[in-house]
């Protein structure tokens, strides 16, 4: 049933979609960065589509992403773009639902913000730029939303290792202090 | 006379405006400064997770600014370091007032990748529905429990709770733990329903119900607690759209989508009920929506107790079922098998998906890239309650500080799901 | 009982509390102990900016209404002794005098309640 | 004398812990009437709610009232995970809270981090704050947290809590100074 909704979307925008999918009950719509802004008013306008209702908005970073069992060229290497950012969209009166992909290179995060379109957008591009370090142009305040100012690096980046803390406050006397970087003073027994 | 003069010019200088006679009382006064006040991480109304810098005249909101992140324990970063199998206690953490909800999200999503979303065995589907519906009844129960107990009402909290612990006691039973069950695995469930669940879960439900129905009494129209809750943090129907508001909310507000009825999964379409829908979208129809969706659940609770068959807890599909135990210890095939599927975990083909069901704050999904190995290569998880927080700042806009309860209470933002 | 007994009474019972908690409650005050409380994060603001005119005027208008409240109960308790007139059964009657001479004074209240009500400086607009 | 518990500093409670009779007196009175300040963040808030709730009853132990102010407070319950963006706001519960005070590690995400080991979570409360009890499980069960609150007890009644010897040792050097 939603495959129309493809079929309506290349129709539409052919020069915006670089290719299009319907793989586990999902379809998936890869649209170059320039003409996001363009395809999603238009998704959200348009009476057959109505895409009103945001779902979430997140990104995939494929840095040495090897998916088994699958021909080695669909590996990732440095000519292909290593973040993906998803837009998922659904509507209330039609309930058919469509992911928006966008594919970013490296060096150069930057996606346009959906949070003008969609209000719920706003927290959840805050979230994707804190987590993965994508820049959304014109977002209203684009900082940091689960982590605080201080941190630097952005976690969830497949080179960012999981425990790698950077603490705020410790104690002072603590056998190993990671803000001091250095041992406690040995407690040579009160006088 | 000289100083008289310069006294009411004085007055003009600052009051900048009119002349000071035809200026109404009110007007008279003084503008007071903007006061910015913490309503911090460590606040009982804030459940201990979010910070709100409120900028207030006086009492009345002018702005805020909210914080959420305090409880942000990565569940993305951990997730990928896990098996498939291991997530699972980490999806009981998230919305850990309605813990067996996320895990049957979670099963789900792994085994739409898979392909084996229809082929469940029977019996599964409706052990799914069952603990879903238990651990929505426990989401409610805290949540209004809770907000009535911010408003002052300890006997409708102790009454809540008490009918909490009931339904506790039978989790416990049926999963081994009273909150962080874990129980849902790849493809079905850990282990059956004990013997005598059916039984219990009657008993229990009658006891709920006389509960529900003298909290309603209690509550319903009680003079204070409808003055706090009527007309406040109201919300539109297109804002609640626009904003990705789902769950009991955008329900308040009239928005008539429940993923059970709209988009049917497991055994729902055999089973009926109805969806309740508010009017207003303030926080009283919330609590009342919360109430009847209560009672839908203990209807739901009821039909699957005569329908249930009996039937395998697993799908006998090798990827993802452990081999029977005997079989285990006597060949070597079996035993390598075990070995292979605990170590390495379920071997999800390499793809992405996103599967959804209905949290009790509303759409809960997980998003999952799998790249063939035991481990997910991304799973992100579509948290309502860091979306209706994210309403949050626009509802409390010119209300007062003391409105800020019951807004948070009836919003049910929980920490683990919000800040994931 | 003696009013002056219950004075001493009072003020020995709080004294020797306070005292106790003095005595034996230990001190130990640090730069961070003295800090206004703000939940846990750090305080905006001075405390010492200017305040909207309303909360002073609920803490008058409460204190207002309170003490008529606090006035009621040495009435209260008097009430029977009021009645000069003893029924047929030899209980002292509902005294008329005595409870009029409450009516008056709530009546006074009820009236500068009604002007406040008016000139709206109960509510919070 | 009940179990022995290690304390981090061992030659401190040994050194300071000798009590006379009189100084027995409001150790007692402060066992038995421990205001909370439930610091709660996650899903040991669940279990705490259990605890206080109708059926295991904080009440009978004294500890029920939860103070939401750290001045009015001498037990701090630190109940859910702690991360890193709430430890300076952890710390500074604790600095405002009256002494003497005492320190619950409830769950075990306060007590060690749990199975969160990652760049957020902070790998238990003591690394902000000296704690007095630990309480395992995850959540644990009502009935591990009222026997850790006896536990507690006992080390009050022993004057062996963190902030007890803390306190005894300034006075000790204070007035060794003295002489």
């Amino acid at each position: 049933m939603s495959k129309k909704v493809l079929d309506a979307l290349t129709a539409k925008f052919p020069s915006a979609i670089v290719r299009t999918a319907s793989a586990n009950g999902d379809e998936i719509a890869w649209i170059k960065r320039d003409d996001l802004l363009a395809v999603a008013k238009w998704l959200r306008d348009d009476p057959a589509m109505a895409f009103d209702a945001p779902v979430f908005c997140t990104c995939i970073d494929w840095l040495d992403w090897k998916p088994q069992h699958r021909p080695p060229s669909e590996a990732w290497n440095e000519t292909k773009p290593r973040f993906t950012v998803c837009y998922q969209l659904r509507s209330v009166a039609h309930k058919h639902r469509i992911r928006l992909e966008i594919e970013l290179p490296e060096n150069d995060a930057r996606c346009a913000s959906l949070a003008e379109l969609w209000s719920a957008f706003n927290w959840q591009e805050r979230e994707t730029f804190d987590m993965y370090g994508i820049k959304f142009d014109n977002h209203p305040d684009l900082r940091r939303i689960y982590l605080y100012e201080e941190f630097v690096g952005y976690p969830l980046r497949k080179d960012y290792p999981k425990e790698k803390r950077q603490p705020l406050v410790r104690r002072d006397d603590l056998p190993i202090n990671p803000i001091k970087g250095q041992h406690a003073p040995k407690l040579e027994g009160n006088k | 006379m000289a100083n008289a003069g310069d006294l009411s010019g004085l007055k003009q200088l600052v009051l900048g405006r009119k002349d000071v006679q035809d200026l109404s009382d009110t007007e008279q006064e003084l503008p007071p400064d903007l006061m910015t006040v913490n309503m911090g991480p460590s606040h009982p109304a804030m459940h201990g997770t979010v910070r709100i810098v409120l900028t207030v005249d006086g009492e009345k909101i002018v702005k805020s600014d909210i914080h959420p992140g305090y409880l942000h324990r990565c569940f993305e970063k951990e997730s990928e370091h896990a098996t498939y199998t291991q997530v699972f206690p980490y999806t009981d953490r998230l919305n850990y007032v309605s813990p067996m909800i996320n895990n049957c999200g979670w099963a789900m999503a792994v085994e739409k990748l898979m392909g084996l979303t229809g082929k469940l065995p029977k019996r599964v589907e409706y052990i799914r529905v069952i603990i879903s519906e238990m651990s929505r009844m426990t989401d409610h129960l805290t949540c209004i429990g809770a907000s009535a107990m911010e408003l002052g009402a300890f006997t409708a909290f102790l009454y809540f709770l008490k009918s909490r612990e009931w339904l506790y006691e039978l989790l416990e039973k049926i999963s081994g733990a009273r909150l962080t069950h874990s129980y849902v695995r790849v493809g079905g469930v850990a282990k059956d329903l004990p013997a005598d669940w059916d039984a219990d879960l009657t008993h229990c439900l009658d006891k709920i119900v006389g509960v529900i129905d003298e909290v309603e009494v209690m509550l319903n129209n009680n003079k204070i607690f409808r003055d706090r809750m009527a007309g406040i943090g109201a919300m539109t129907r297109a804002d609640a759209i626009a904003s990705g508001c789902v769950g009991p909310i955008a329900r308040a507000c009239g928005v008539d989508y429940d993923v059970r009825r709209d988009h049917p999964y497991s055994v729902y379409p055999e089973l009926e009920f109805d969806v309740p829908l508010g009017t207003t979208g303030d926080c009283y129809d919330r609590y009342l929506v919360r109430v009847e969706e209560l009672k839908q659940c203990i209807r739901i609770l009821r039909q699957c107790q005569k329908q249930i068959p009996d039937g395998p807890t697993m799908v006998d599909d090798p990827r993802c079922s452990l081999p029977p135990k005997t079989d285990t210890y006597n060949t070597i095939e079996s035993m390598i098998r075990h070995f292979k599927h605990i170590m390495d975990g379920v071997r999800v083909p390499a793809g992405e998906g996103y599967a959804f069901v209905e949290g009790g704050n509303g759409e809960l999904g997980f998003f999952v890239v799998a790249d063939g190995t035991g481990r997910p290569y991304k799973a992100y998880c579509r948290s309502p309650s860091f979306v209706h927080l994210s309403t949050a700042g626009a509802l409390i806009h010119d209300h007062f500080i003391a409105d800020v309860v019951p807004i948070f209470g009836m919003i049910n933002m929980i920490g683990g799901e919000c800040d994931k | 009982m003696p009013a002056g007994l219950a004075i001493v009474l009072a003020v020995g019972f709080c004294g020797l509390f306070t005292a106790l908690a003095v005595l034996v409650g230990p001190k130990a005050t640090n730069p961070d102990k003295l800090k206004p409380f703000e939940c846990g994060s750090e305080p905006i603001g001075s405390p010492r900016g200017r305040y909207s005119v309303r909360f002073y005027q609920v803490a008058i208008l409460f204190l207002v209404f309170d003490i008529e409240a606090a006035f009621m109960y040495p009435w209260a308790v008097l009430y029977n002794q009021l009645s000069h007139t003893t029924g047929p059964n030899g209980l002292p009657m509902i005294s008329v005098f005595g409870f009029t001479e409450m009516l008056v004074f709530v009546a006074i209240l009820v009236v500068a309640l009604a002007y406040v009500w008016r000139k709206k400086a109960i509510g919070w607009e | 004398m009940g179990v022995e518990l290690s304390t981090t500093r061992l030659e401190d409670a040994a050194k300071w812990a000798k009590q006379g009779k009189l100084a027995r007196i409001p150790e007692w009175g402060r066992k038995f009437s421990l205001f909370t300040y439930p610091f709660v963040t996650a899903c040991c808030g669940m279990e705490f709610m259990s605890v206080a709730g109708p059926k295991y009853d904080l009440a009978r132990f004294g500890a029920e009232f939860p103070r939401f102010s750290p001045r009015q407070s001498d037990l701090l319950m630190i109940v859910g995970t702690i991360t890193e963006k709430q430890g300076p706001a952890l710390k500074r519960v604790y600095d405002q809270m009256a002494e003497p005070k005492w320190v619950i590690a409830f769950g075990v995400c306060a007590s060690t981090g749990g199975f969160y080991q990652n760049y957020h979570a902070m790998p238990g409360a003591d690394q902000v704050i000296p704690v007095d009890v630990y309480i395992p499980g995850c959540p644990p069960r009502p009935e591990q947290v009222l026997d850790a609150l006896i536990m507690l007890m006992d080390r009050i009644q022993d004057g062996r809590g963190h902030s007890q010897l803390r306190l005894k040792r300034e006075q000790v050097i204070a007035s060794g100074t003295e002489e």
